[in-house]
């Protein structure tokens, strides 16, 4: 059966189902049981689960992250909120240094079946400290896994597969989609993680993006489509290990990338895709590979400085153009 | 406490609430985006806090920090203009209501990250010891800033160097929409204070003449070099956590209730009403006062330009050519 | 305490000792590698903390964790294969001396990065609370370690939710080269407790008999789901901060002179004598039994293979095809 | 006059020199004091500057840099010691939230000339806490700098420079290079931020790298020119914001590129820097870029299991055979 849900309640469907099939999941964070979590992502939880598996907690970033290595060594399977990536610097030490490391340099004896949920990007006026889209650090920690959905179905089918992954995974949540709809089935099989989405096939040039840059990536897509351009969006739905199958194939079909990332670009994703391509499908290449991404800056509050600073279709379609040497109409 | 003291104190909590109110009602209007964290309540911390400073001292504030800003005499002009995200704000609209900064008045920063203050405050009461100034450096911080490492992290560097530094947690009983009682391992967050060899006081935050005496007496063992203070100061957060959080499964409307009745502004209004100190023509220039310095500052702020797009790059960060 | 457990507190102190002193020797022959962090003289508390301990129950440990390691039942040849790197090893060498676990002696590791264990043992309460067991978790730390924001949330959250969970301060006065004096605010880290709403014990470390005390007491609570206890084992650091430092401007040696004729060993050694627990044949056989044991060991590590190269990318990470 | 000095004794001559020049220099860190930090940086800084420009503290790494941006921003300039990067995962928060953004939120406002220092790279038997190489994630951030010396003269020439910068400053010592000897001029010029250095001059192949990679990749130049392959080495020297000129200078020159880092690959300085060639010079490529990295695995104790993991000499020789078609002598 399906139904319609937003991101958010799918999401929230994903966690409950597992809560319910598995009691080893359960769920900490600031805000996540009477209130039911920042944007709702766990509403009804509390009256569901009780305040023994649906734990209220502190500011305490540290500690919820490092809890919930010590919960996942020991048979549980946490799903810690750490509220925004950007506060995840105050947590970071306990998920590249322990949950990242144990189960390597235990040789194997321990499993960190943890998730880490965070929200990630843009949203108006939320400025300098609550747009962060810091995953290209955890992209870099050997060890983990990093998620983002970019529609109601994976946000369920992600967090399926993260819960009962054996590894810890961060899995981030993009505050402009969460009340994006769309049918999602009730029972619903996990996305597997580390495999990407074609969201649109195209022939001239292969446009991989993720979270809000999907939707954002499709609008444009098909406006430059009238000018004759044909766009294949590849949706990496997991960033790491992401899908380097589906981009290299893509790819040398269209002998065009174009990476469009809500992150900075010095040691992004962005440069990471590029050089994927290049190091293992130059000789497909028709054209240099671009990158379109948040610029370089820390992220400013007034909505004129703001609009500056994010990829959005517009700029999108006019990064298109110029690869292709269009004039918008 | 002297006859201008005492007004000074009202006027400044009225400062703080007509302010508070006037930003939810532009807020509410729809003409203000980001997120807002008012301070309706508190006032009685912020203004006996600051009425114990020089304009030389330094604070850190929190997310819910306009009622900081308006004790440390930021211009209403320019602290409302930020909000509304204007050119002519305090950031030049690049901060919002989360990020205001005024070195003039020595507010180095209202933070998006719940307990950062602290740390900063502590590295500018170490500045204060190594330039040898008579300053003080002020952390306002709430119950739920207690509970992270940097106020502990803070608290044992501040004491170990005896640097002049008052951490002032606004216990206001939430941290969103976790209660202190379910977060937090101690009542009286005051008792943390020993931990760290250093006086730990608790106040009731809706005395201003308390908060105040337990500040100044703060501020002078800071300034005679006897090192930082813990004080607690106990209160309450009446509104929701930010604007538009109306949704309260996490508190009973009669706790609300109950906090509004020891309102610190009518506390404060009666008692110098009792003590002959206020006339109802001294209140009543008072909030002249206070109400058209907030009308022009909002219409200061409303007629303001938007920053130029190209702003949104000054300053610039390095980047490669 | 009847005879049978003080015997064994002895011979698991001097088990202890000979290891460090053994592992300090071949440290010092150039046969290993990588930094070692020994214990030598904090004996007593891992000792006496394990003795209160059930084999399923669970520890984390440090940077200088072998003594827990040993007083927790990981047999010798793993613990002394692991340090030399080799495929043997606990952790196979991919550990290393700093990153020792042995799941089946509730070891969940020692760690190079201080203060981590306590956020990790928090968590292991946690699901001991959750999965219903009567398991408690112990977080060794040292005293530079309690001055780090992970044992403030930790001992927080613990307190909060009343985890199983005892916080042993292993307090020997120094955290490298900074003493506790120069760096910690309180003199007595188990005034600490207080800021948490829990116990917070102080100890003479060196006394084995008092830290069991303790840890029994605290153990007690924990499975009765009284929550968290903090105890501080006032020690000393009588050798260097790791093998080979020998640069001690830091210190003067007569202090380090007063704290070895405080040895915990000699002093229960004495005690067991006078209580006419302890005859010399037991004491012989003790000694032979460890000796014997710890040369197998050594033999064992020495003559194992050090680990096949494409062990290093065993267990593998994931990462694009 | 120059003098022979190792590579920390240079960092320290630059460190003393400031402190003596500007009394609003002060050092702070856990054994920076009485002991003169871990691998002697501040040797003799207790005595000479005395116990309150040179601190030592607790082990608080969040408050370590959180003091530091509150002295820089109030008119000192703070160097911090964060001892190992592995730690700074305690400290980010303060690195990347307050450091980097506090002069842009500001609108100018505020300045912060604070330097973090940290030990970077691997060093025989530090294993998995000890052997970070975890720049990438500093250099995404906008608002601050990375440096890392591969050399004496640049130990010193970017610590004054990362001193006087009114930036923040991260600067990484590496733990192999610490002992390594040079010439160095009592009265240095601080080498410039952002400038790269040519170590080596070569017409086929462009190689950049910085830190220990430098001396291995000039070892592995110096081996694969006997067969034949002239080898360009690029010292980075800042990596972030690195020198994108003369790095697509030369690589415009030879038409090809290996980036040598000690970094983890994914969205790594390597991919940043194949990336910037790709789109800014490709017209000038004559084969695939590659880059040479960390592999991507937890850094395990055991010797033999250590010596897969970074690149070296050797390994740098064999990817550069590889490119070229030569087969080792
Ligand atoms: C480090 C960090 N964690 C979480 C948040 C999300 N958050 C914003 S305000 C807040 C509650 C703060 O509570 P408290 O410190 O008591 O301040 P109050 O809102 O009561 O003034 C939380 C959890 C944040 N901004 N920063
Ligand atoms: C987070 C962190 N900061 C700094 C270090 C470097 N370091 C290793 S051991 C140590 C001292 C630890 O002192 P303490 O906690 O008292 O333990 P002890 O050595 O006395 O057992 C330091 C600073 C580290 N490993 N981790
Ligand atoms: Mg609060
Ligand atoms: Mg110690």
């Amino acid at each position: 059966m399906t139904r319609s849900l937003t991101y958010v309640e799918a999401l929230r469907e994903g966690m409950r189902q597992e809560m319910e099939r598995d009691e080893t999941v359960f769920v900490m964070g600031e805000g996540v049981g009477l209130r039911g979590s920042a944007f709702k992502q766990t509403a009804g939880f509390y009256d569901q689960f009780g305040p023994e598996r649906v734990r209220d907690t502190a500011i305490s970033e540290l500690a919820i992250a490092g809890a919930a290595v010590g919960a996942a060594i020991s048979g549980m399977r946490p799903i810690a909120d750490l509220m925004w990536i950007d506060f995840t610097t105050l947590a970071c030490d306990q998920i590249c240094n322990q949950a990242a490391k144990l189960h390597y340099v235990s040789n194997g004896q321990i499993k960190v079946p943890a998730v880490f949920r965070a929200t990630t990007g843009h949203l108006r006026g939320q400025a300098a400290q609550h747009c962060g889209s810091w995953y290209a650090f955890y992209c870099n920690i050997p060890g983990l896994k990093v998620v983002l959905p970019s529609c109601p179905s994976d946000a369920k089918g992600l967090i399926l597969s993260a819960i009962r992954d054996d590894g810890p995974v961060i899995y981030l949540e993009h505050k402009m989609l969460l009340n994006v709809r769309e049918e999602v089935a009730e029972d619903l099989a996990p996305t597997p993680l580390g495999v990407a989405a074609i969201r649109r096939e195209g022939a001239d040039l292969t446009l991989v993006a993720s979270g809000l840059m999907v939707p954002e990536s499709l609008k444009a897509a098909r406006e430059v489509e009238a000018e004759g351009v044909s766009v294949e969006v590849v949706d990496l739905r997991t960033l790491m290990p992401y899908d380097s199958e589906c981009i290299l194939r893509s790819f040398r079909k269209t002998g065009r990338l174009l990476v469009v990332d809500e992150g900075f670009r010095y040691c992004g994703l962005g440069s990471e895709i590029i050089s994927l391509v290049i190091e293992r499908a130059m000789d497909y290449m028709d054209d240099s590979p671009r990158q379109l991404t948040a610029r370089h800056t820390t992220v400013p509050f007034s909505p004129p400085l703001e609009d500056c600073v994010f990829p959005n279709s517009r700029t999108i379609a006019a990064e298109i153009r110029d690869m292709f040497g269009l004039v918008k109409l | 406490m002297n006859r201008k003291t005492k007004l000074a104190l009202l006027e400044m909590m009225l400062r703080i609430r007509k302010t508070e109110l006037r930003l939810a009602e532009i807020y509410r209007s729809g003409d203000l985006t980001g997120a807002l964290h008012l301070y309706e309540g508190e006032e009685a911390i912020a203004a006996g806090v600051c009425a114990a400073l020089n304009r030389d001292d330094f604070i850190t504030s929190t997310h819910r920090g306009s009622g900081h800003c308006v004790a440390r005499g930021m211009p209403l002009r320019t602290l409302i203009a930020e909000v509304y995200g204007k050119a002519t704000g305090c950031c030049g609209g690049k901060g919002g209501h989360m990020h205001m900064f005024d070195v003039d008045a020595g507010i180095m920063g209202t933070t998006g990250i719940v307990g950062a203050g602290m740390p900063l405050a502590t590295g500018l009461g170490l500045s204060i010891q190594l330039r040898k100034t008579s300053q003080v450096a002020v952390a306002f911080f709430s119950d739920g800033a207690s509970n992270n490492g940097a106020f502990h992290e803070s608290l044992n560097m501040a004491a170990v160097w005896k640097l002049p530094v008052l951490f002032v947690c606004e216990n206001n009983g939430y941290a969103t929409s976790v209660s202190a009682r379910r977060s937090t391992s101690v009542t009286d967050i005051g008792v943390r204070g020993a931990g760290y060899g250093i006086p730990g006081v608790t106040v009731d935050g809706n005395r201003v003449d308390r908060v105040y005496q337990a500040a100044s007496e703060a501020v002078r063992r800071a300034r005679a070099g006897e090192g930082p203070t813990l004080i607690e100061c106990q209160t309450y957060r009446i509104r929701g956590h930010y604007e538009g959080d109306d949704w309260w499964e996490y508190r009973d409307s009669a706790e609300v209730e109950e906090a509004r009745r020891r309102d610190p502004i009518a506390f404060w209004q009666a008692a110098l009403v009792e003590d002959g100190v206020l006339g109802e023509k001294t209140l009543d220039e008072m909030n002249a006062r206070i109400d058209s310095d907030i009308e022009d500052a909002v219409q200061f702020a409303a007629a303001s330009p938007l920053p130029e797009p190209e702003q949104a790059f000054v300053p610039a960060h390095p980047q490669p050519a």
